[in-house]
C-alpha cells in the first residue's frame, strides 16, 4: 500500500490498460487446484495461484483441544494460516504473527458462516493453511485451499467458499492483484463469496478508495469469485473421478 | 448452561426487536449511544484520551521515543499500535497472550490510523537512516460494553491529535512541539441483526449478531479500511448501503476527535 | 532509593519541615474514591491519590480458571496488578514484569486474609488492578481501589483494606511518599491495615532506616491508614446512596 | 480407547509380518519407500526441495541473510537448521510451541550437517569479525508418514547443494553465486520389529518400534552422526549390522540430493 | 484428598506445639536449624556457596560479563539476581515458567543486595556510558525444606564475597581480582504459629503458618529490607519485636557469609 | 567437535599414549557417586565425575501433570535436564534450550526401555537432573545419577543404566572424554547400557570415524560402563548399610 520514503514505483499500468504481467484489469492469474495432495489429512488442497502456493489439510470433526474450547451444541472451527519462513522474499520467524492471527481469525469466521457445525456437537474441525511461496492474495488462496479441503474430508456446507481480492492500482479497479501491484498500490480488497446466497463472509481492505470505486470492486470481486467457483469444483470433480489419494503438491 | 439459556433467550429478544427495527435500549437502528471524549486524561502519556461510548470505557495513551528508521523508509518515523483487552474490563476475558480478538482490534485501528495516513510519518524523522521517533499507541479497554473498534480508533486518533512530541526531553529539540494530525480516520461499526442493520452494537448485539462490518473513512471522502467480522454474512447492496451510512457517522465522530470535549 | 551515579538531589525538606509539595511530614495526598466506576466488572473502583489513578475491577466468586487452582474447602483469590504502557514516564512493554508478579502475590495474600473465601468453596474471586497513571504509592493505591471494589461486588471480608506507603526522606520519617521522595529518599515502607484488629497484612521495605525509625514508620503509616479507611467507608456510602451503577472514571 | 485397541492390534499385525521378513506394504526389511526429490519448489526460497518418501513429504526452504559472525569464528559463515512439524502434517501434532519430536528431528539433521562439513563456512564470510552471511535452514513436514529424519536432511541437502547466495540482492557482490556444497551426508534410519530391523519406517512401524537408529554417511566413508531414539535397545552387533546397511543406501539417496530428480 | 487430611493433622500438631513454645524438631522458637556454608563449591563459577539449613540445601553461582551501563547510571555496573525453584528440590514444583513464589525470592534476595548496597556498583564500571560488568547471581535451590529466602540471600552473598572478577579472561585486565562485598546483608524469617512466632520456619511449618514476616539487616544497623509473605497477619509489636530478634541472628548468621565454612 | 577458525589446538595425546590430565586411552576419569543426597525427592543421587557435578531426583509415581499426558495401562516418564546458569564457563539463560530438550528425550525414552512402566498405570515417575557444574559427558553423568535415584526411589527396573562416553582424540579413541578433548577432538559417542542384556538404550555420535573406528569405540564404550555399573551398584548399597537419608551433596 505504497509505503512512505519507498523506492520507485514501476509502471503498474500501460496506456492501453496492460498490466505489469500483461493481464487486462478484469483477468484472474492462471490458478490450479489439486484436491487430495495430502495423505495424512482427512482432506486436503494444494493450490498454485501465480507465484502463490498453499497447502490446507482439514482434520475432524474430532476431539477438541484444548477441551474447555468444546461446545455442547456445535463444532468448534479452528484455523491456523501459516506462512513457512521462506515463502517471502525477507525470511519470516517461523510462528504465527500478528498478521496471521488475525487472518486465521477471519477465514474461520468465514467457514463458520457456512459450515454445518451443528451437526457435529462436541468436537473440532481444524483448518490447516501453510503458504509455501507467497505472492499477494495468499489469504484468499488459502480460503480457496481450505475449502475444498473441506469438501475433500466430507464436511457439509452451504456452499463452498470462492475468494479473491480486487484492487486500485494506478488509479484503476483491478482483479486478483500480484506483488507489485500490492506494493505499490493504493488499495487491496479481499473478499470470499457464498456463490448460493451472493452473500460475502469474508472482506476487508486497506488504502483509499472512493465510494464509487468500493462499489465497482465489490462487482468485479463478485465476478472473479464465480470464475474460482467454477475451477473449485472442477478440481473436486477431478478428484472423486480418479478415486484414492493422489498424492502429489508438484 | 444457565447462562447459555439466558444468552439464547437475550438473543432471541434482541433479534425480535430488531425485526420491528428497535433496540433494547431504546435506540434507533442508525444511533449511536452517547460519547463521551476527554483528551489528556492521562498525564504521564505524551497523548491521551479516555472515550466513552454509552457504556463501553477505552483508555488511549501515546508515548514517543527515540528509535530508528527502518530501512526500506529511511526518512520516515515508526508507528506501534497495541490494543489490550484486560481482563478488568470484561468477564470473558482471561489473563495471558493476547487473543484473537484483542489483536482484531489492534489490527484494524493500525490498519485505519496508516492507511488514512493520519500522521505525516516524515516529520518523525530526525536523521535520516539514524533516528526518528517511534511513535506507540497504547489502547486500554476498560469497560467492555460493546464495539471496541469504534472507540478504540476513536480514543487513539484524539490522543494523537492531542499529543506533544517530548524532543526537549530526550534532548533531540530545545523545545516540545505538537504531534499533529493531518488526517483524522473515524470506524463505524454495523452488526446484522436479522434483516436489520444496526450501528454502534453493545456487547449483548454482538453476541446475537449475524455478521460485523466495520468501514474508515476520512475527513476527505475516502474509505481508508473495513473488517468483516464474527460469523454471518454481507451482500454487496448491504456493503454499499453501511458505507453510506459509515460516512455520515464518521462526520459526527470526527469532530469529538478533533475538539475533544462532549 | 537513590541510584548509583543518579543525577543532582532536589531539595526534598525545607529547613521548616515542608516537603516538595508543601505538605508536612504526616500529610497525606489528596485522594478521591470512586466505587462502581464499570460498569461490566462484578464490582469496582476507581482511585485519584496525588497523580495516582488507580482503576479497580472484580468478578466472582465463578469458575476457578485454570480448573487445576480450584479449592475444594475454600474461594481462590487471584490478583492480576498491571500497569498501563503509559503510566509511567519510560513507556512500559505492556504484559506483567516480575515486579507486577511479586506484588499481584502480595495483594492476593493481604487479601486472602480478610475475606471469608470458605463461604465460596470451588470458586475463584478474581481481582484486577490496572495503574493508568503513577507516581510512586500504586501499590497502596491498587489495594485501597480493590478493598473498594470487593465491597462493591458484596464479597463478605472481615474489615476494608487501607493502606498507604511511609519512607524516610532528607532524614526524616514522611508519610504517602510522592514519586521525587521516593526516587531520591532513603527508604519506603508500604502497608496495608486491618483496622479491625490494628494488624499489618501487607508490608514490605526497601532501603535503610535504624530500628527506631522503622517503629515510628509503623505509628505513622497506622494512623494514615485509618484516615484513609474513614475515606472508603465514606465512597461506599455515597455509592450505596446513589444506588445503580453510578459509572465515570472522570 | 478403541483408537488404542486399533493401534495394538496394527501393531501386533507388524510385528507377526516382521517375523518372517515381511512388511504391510510388501517391501523387504532393507528397502526403502519410493523417492521423488524436486529441487527449486519454491521461488520465494534460496535454495529448497520438495522430498517424497512414499506418502512422506517434506519441503526444506534456504534463506542466506547477511550477520555477524560469532566472537570465537570470526571468519566463518553463520548456519541454523530448523525443523517444523506443522498441525497440518499429521493428526498427532497440536499447534504449539515445538515438540520434543520436533526438535530432534532439528537437532539430528542439523548435527548430520556441520559434522559433515557440508557448507564450507569460510566461504560464508565476508568481513572478518564484522559480516558473515546466515545461512537459515527451514524444513516444513507436509505429510507425515514415518521417517521424518532421513526426508529431512535429504531435502536439507538438496536444497542447499542447490542454492544461490544473494549476494546481489543485499549489495555485497555483483552477482549472486551458488552457495556450493562441499560434503553430502545422508541420514539413514532403522527400526527394530522383534529380532528383524528394517530400513525407513512408515509410522505405523515406528509406532511399533523397539527402538530407532539413524546412522549418517557422507560420500568420503566417514560416519559423521548417529542417534538411537524411541523405547528398545540395540546390541553393539546390531548398531554394526546397521551402520554397514546405512553406508549402501546412503550412496543411493546422495545421488537424489546431487542430481536433484527422480 | 488422603494428602489434603493428612496436612490439615500436620498443621493442627505444629500450631498445638507452638502454644507450648515447642516445635516439632525440637528447636526452640528462637532457634535455628544446623547451617552449613560452603563457598567455592562450583568451579565453573566466578563464585559459588553450597548452604544448608536443616534440609533445605540453596546453591548459589556468580557470574560475571562485560556489558553496557544503564544510561541513567553510566559510572555503575549492573547486577542480576535470579532465583530458580527448580522441581528437583520439591514436589510442589512444576516444570514451566518462573512461578510467583521463585519470583518472590528472587526479588526480596535482589532487594537485600541493592539496599545494603552489597557490592560497590562504581568499581564494576570499566569505562563509563561504554563498558561495565554485570554481575549475574543465580540461586538453584537444590532441596527446599522450608526457609527459602534466608538460605538463598545468604548463599548469594557468601558467592559474591568470595568471587572474583574474570578480568583477565575477558582481557579487560592483566588479572582477575577479587569482587569485594562493602556490606553483608542477612534476611532471618520469622512465621506466626498461633500466638508464637518462631524462626527459620520448616516446609511444614510454612504451610502451617499466619503469616511470614522476612526482615534483613545489615552489620551497620541497619533495616534495608522487609517482606511480610503468606496469609496471615502481624501488629505492628509484632514487627518490632520480630526486628529486634532480626538483628541477633542476622549476626551470627553474618559470620557465615564472611567465613565460609560451619 | 573443532569449530571452524578455533585457537590452536592443545596438545591431546602424548607420543607414548597419556591424555591431556595423563589418563590411558581406556582409563576413566575418577567418579563419586552419592545415593539418597535430598531429603524431599523419592529418591536422589549426587554424581562428581571428573570435574561435573550433577545432581538427579526422582518423584513418582504420583498423578500426571499435565493430565492429557495420562496413560491407561502405565506409568509415564518424564524426564527433565537441565543446567545450572553458572555450571558452564560462559553463562547460560536460565530455561531449557533445544539441546537441553533433546538430552530430556533421548534420557527418558533410555529410562522407558528398563523401568517396569506397566506396574503403575496412570501415573508418573518424573527425573530431574541438574547439571551444576559442567566438563563433558554431563548426560553420562546425568544418566548414571538418575540411575540411582531411580533405584533409590524403590522404582523397579531391568537394570542399572551405566553411561560413557567414547571419543576420537588425536586420532586414537579414548574413553570418557573430558572437555579439552571433547572441545578438540574429533567425534564423541555418548551411550548407556543396559548390563544384563548387553544392549545400548542410548546411543548419539557427532565427529567423523571410520566403520571399524565405531567398531572398537563400542567395544572400549561398553567395557567402561561395566565399570561404572560395579560403581553404582556399590553406592547403592553403601546407602542401604547406612539407612536414612545421609544427606550430603558437598
Amino acid at each position: 500500500m505504497g509505503s512512505v520514503g519507498a523506492k520507485e514505483v514501476p509502471v503498474l499500468l500501460t496506456p492501453d490498460g496492460r498490466r505489469i504481467d500483461g493481464r487486462t484489469l478484469d483477468e484472474l492469474r492462471p490458478i490450479r487446484i489439486e484436491a487430495g495432495a495430502l495423505h495424512q489429512a482427512d482432506g486436503s488442497a494444494f493450490v498454485e495461484w501465480g507465484a502463490n502456493k498453499v497447502m490446507a489439510a482439514v482434520y475432524g470433526p474430532r476431539e477438541v483441544h484444548p477441551r474447555h474450547l468444546q461446545q455442547n451444541n456445535k463444532a468448534v472451527i479452528q484455523c491456523r494460516y501459516n506462512m513457512a519462513a521462506f515463502s517471502v522474499d525477507e525470511r519470516k520467524r517461523p510462528g504465527l504473527d500478528r498478521r496471521s492471527q488475525e487472518i486465521s481469525k477471519v477465514i474461520a469466521e468465514a467457514f463458520e458462516s457456512v459450515v454445518f457445525a451443528e451437526e457435529y456437537p462436541r468436537t473440532s474441525i481444524d483448518i490447516y493453511i501453510e503458504v509455501l511461496q507467497a505472492n499477494a492474495g495468499t489469504r484468499c488462496a488459502g480460503l480457496v485451499a481450505a475449502s475444498v479441503a473441506l469438501a475433500d474430508a466430507g464436511i457439509p456446507m452451504v456452499d463452498l467458499l470462492p475468494a479473491v481480492a480486487v484492487g486500485k492500482v494506478g488509479g484503476a479497479i483491478a482483479l486478483d492483484l500480484r506483488k507489485e501491484e500490492d506494493n505499490y498500490g493504493e488499495a487491496d480488497l479481499p473478499m470470499a463469496l457464498v456463490p448460493q446466497s451472493g452473500r460475502l463472509v469474508l472482506l476487508q481492505m486497506e488504502g483509499h478508495m472512493t465510494e464509487e470505486e468500493l462499489a465497482r470492486s465489490l462487482d468485479l470481486g463478485v465476478q472473479g469469485c464465480r470464475t474460482i467457483y467454477e475451477k473449485m469444483k472442477a478440481a473436486l470433480r477431478e478428484r472423486y473421478a480418479v478415486g484414492p489419494p493422489a498424492g502429489g503438491a508438484a | 448452561m444457565s447462562g447459555e439459556v439466558t444468552a439464547e433467550i437475550l438473543t432471541t429478544h434482541i433479534l425480535d426487536l430488531a425485526a420491528e427495527g428497535k433496540r433494547l435500549d431504546g435506540r434507533t437502528p442508525d444511533e449511536y449511544r452517547r460519547i463521551t471524549v476527554e483528551p489528556g486524561f492521562v498525564v504521564s502519556a505524551d497523548g491521551s484520551a479516555l472515550v466513552r461510548l454509552g457504556d463501553t470505557a477505552v483508555l488511549a495513551g501515546i508515548k514517543l521515543e527515540p528509535g530508528k528508521p527502518f530501512p526500506d523508509t529511511p526518512n520516515a518515523g515508526v508507528l506501534s499500535t497495541n490494543a489490550e483487552l484486560i481482563p478488568l474490563s470484561n468477564p470473558t476475558f482471561e489473563p495471558g497472550p493476547p487473543q484473537p480478538g484483542a489483536i482484531e482490534v489492534s489490527r484494524v485501528v493500525d490498519r485505519a490510523i496508516r492507511a488514512a495516513e493520519t500522521i505525516d510519518l516524515t516529520r518523525l524523522c530526525v536523521t535520516p537512516s539514524e533516528k526518528c521517533w517511534t511513535c506507540f499507541t497504547d489502547v486500554h479497554v476498560l469497560d467492555h460494553s460493546g464495539n471496541l473498534i469504534d472507540a478504540s480508533l476513536l480514543a487513539a486518533v484524539t490522543a494523537l491529535a492531542h499529543a506533544t512530541v517530548p524532543a526537549k526531553r530526550f534532548g533531540i529539540a530545545e523545545a516540545d512541539y505538537p504531534l499533529e494530525v493531518q488526517h483524522f480516520p473515524i470506524e463505524c461499526t454495523f452488526v446484522r441483526l436479522g434483516d436489520t442493520i444496526v450501528v454502534d452494537p453493545t456487547f449483548d448485539e454482538e453476541q446475537a449478531a449475524q455478521g460485523r462490518l466495520t468501514v474508515a473513512t476520512d475527513e476527505t471522502g475516502r474509505i481508508v479500511a473495513m473488517q468483516k467480522g464474527l460469523v454471518g454474512a454481507f451482500s454487496p447492496d448491504d456493503v454499499k448501503e453501511i458505507v453510506g451510512r459509515a460516512f455520515v457517522h464518521g462526520e459526527r465522530l470526527r469532530a469529538f476527535a478533533r475538539g475533544g470535549s462532549a
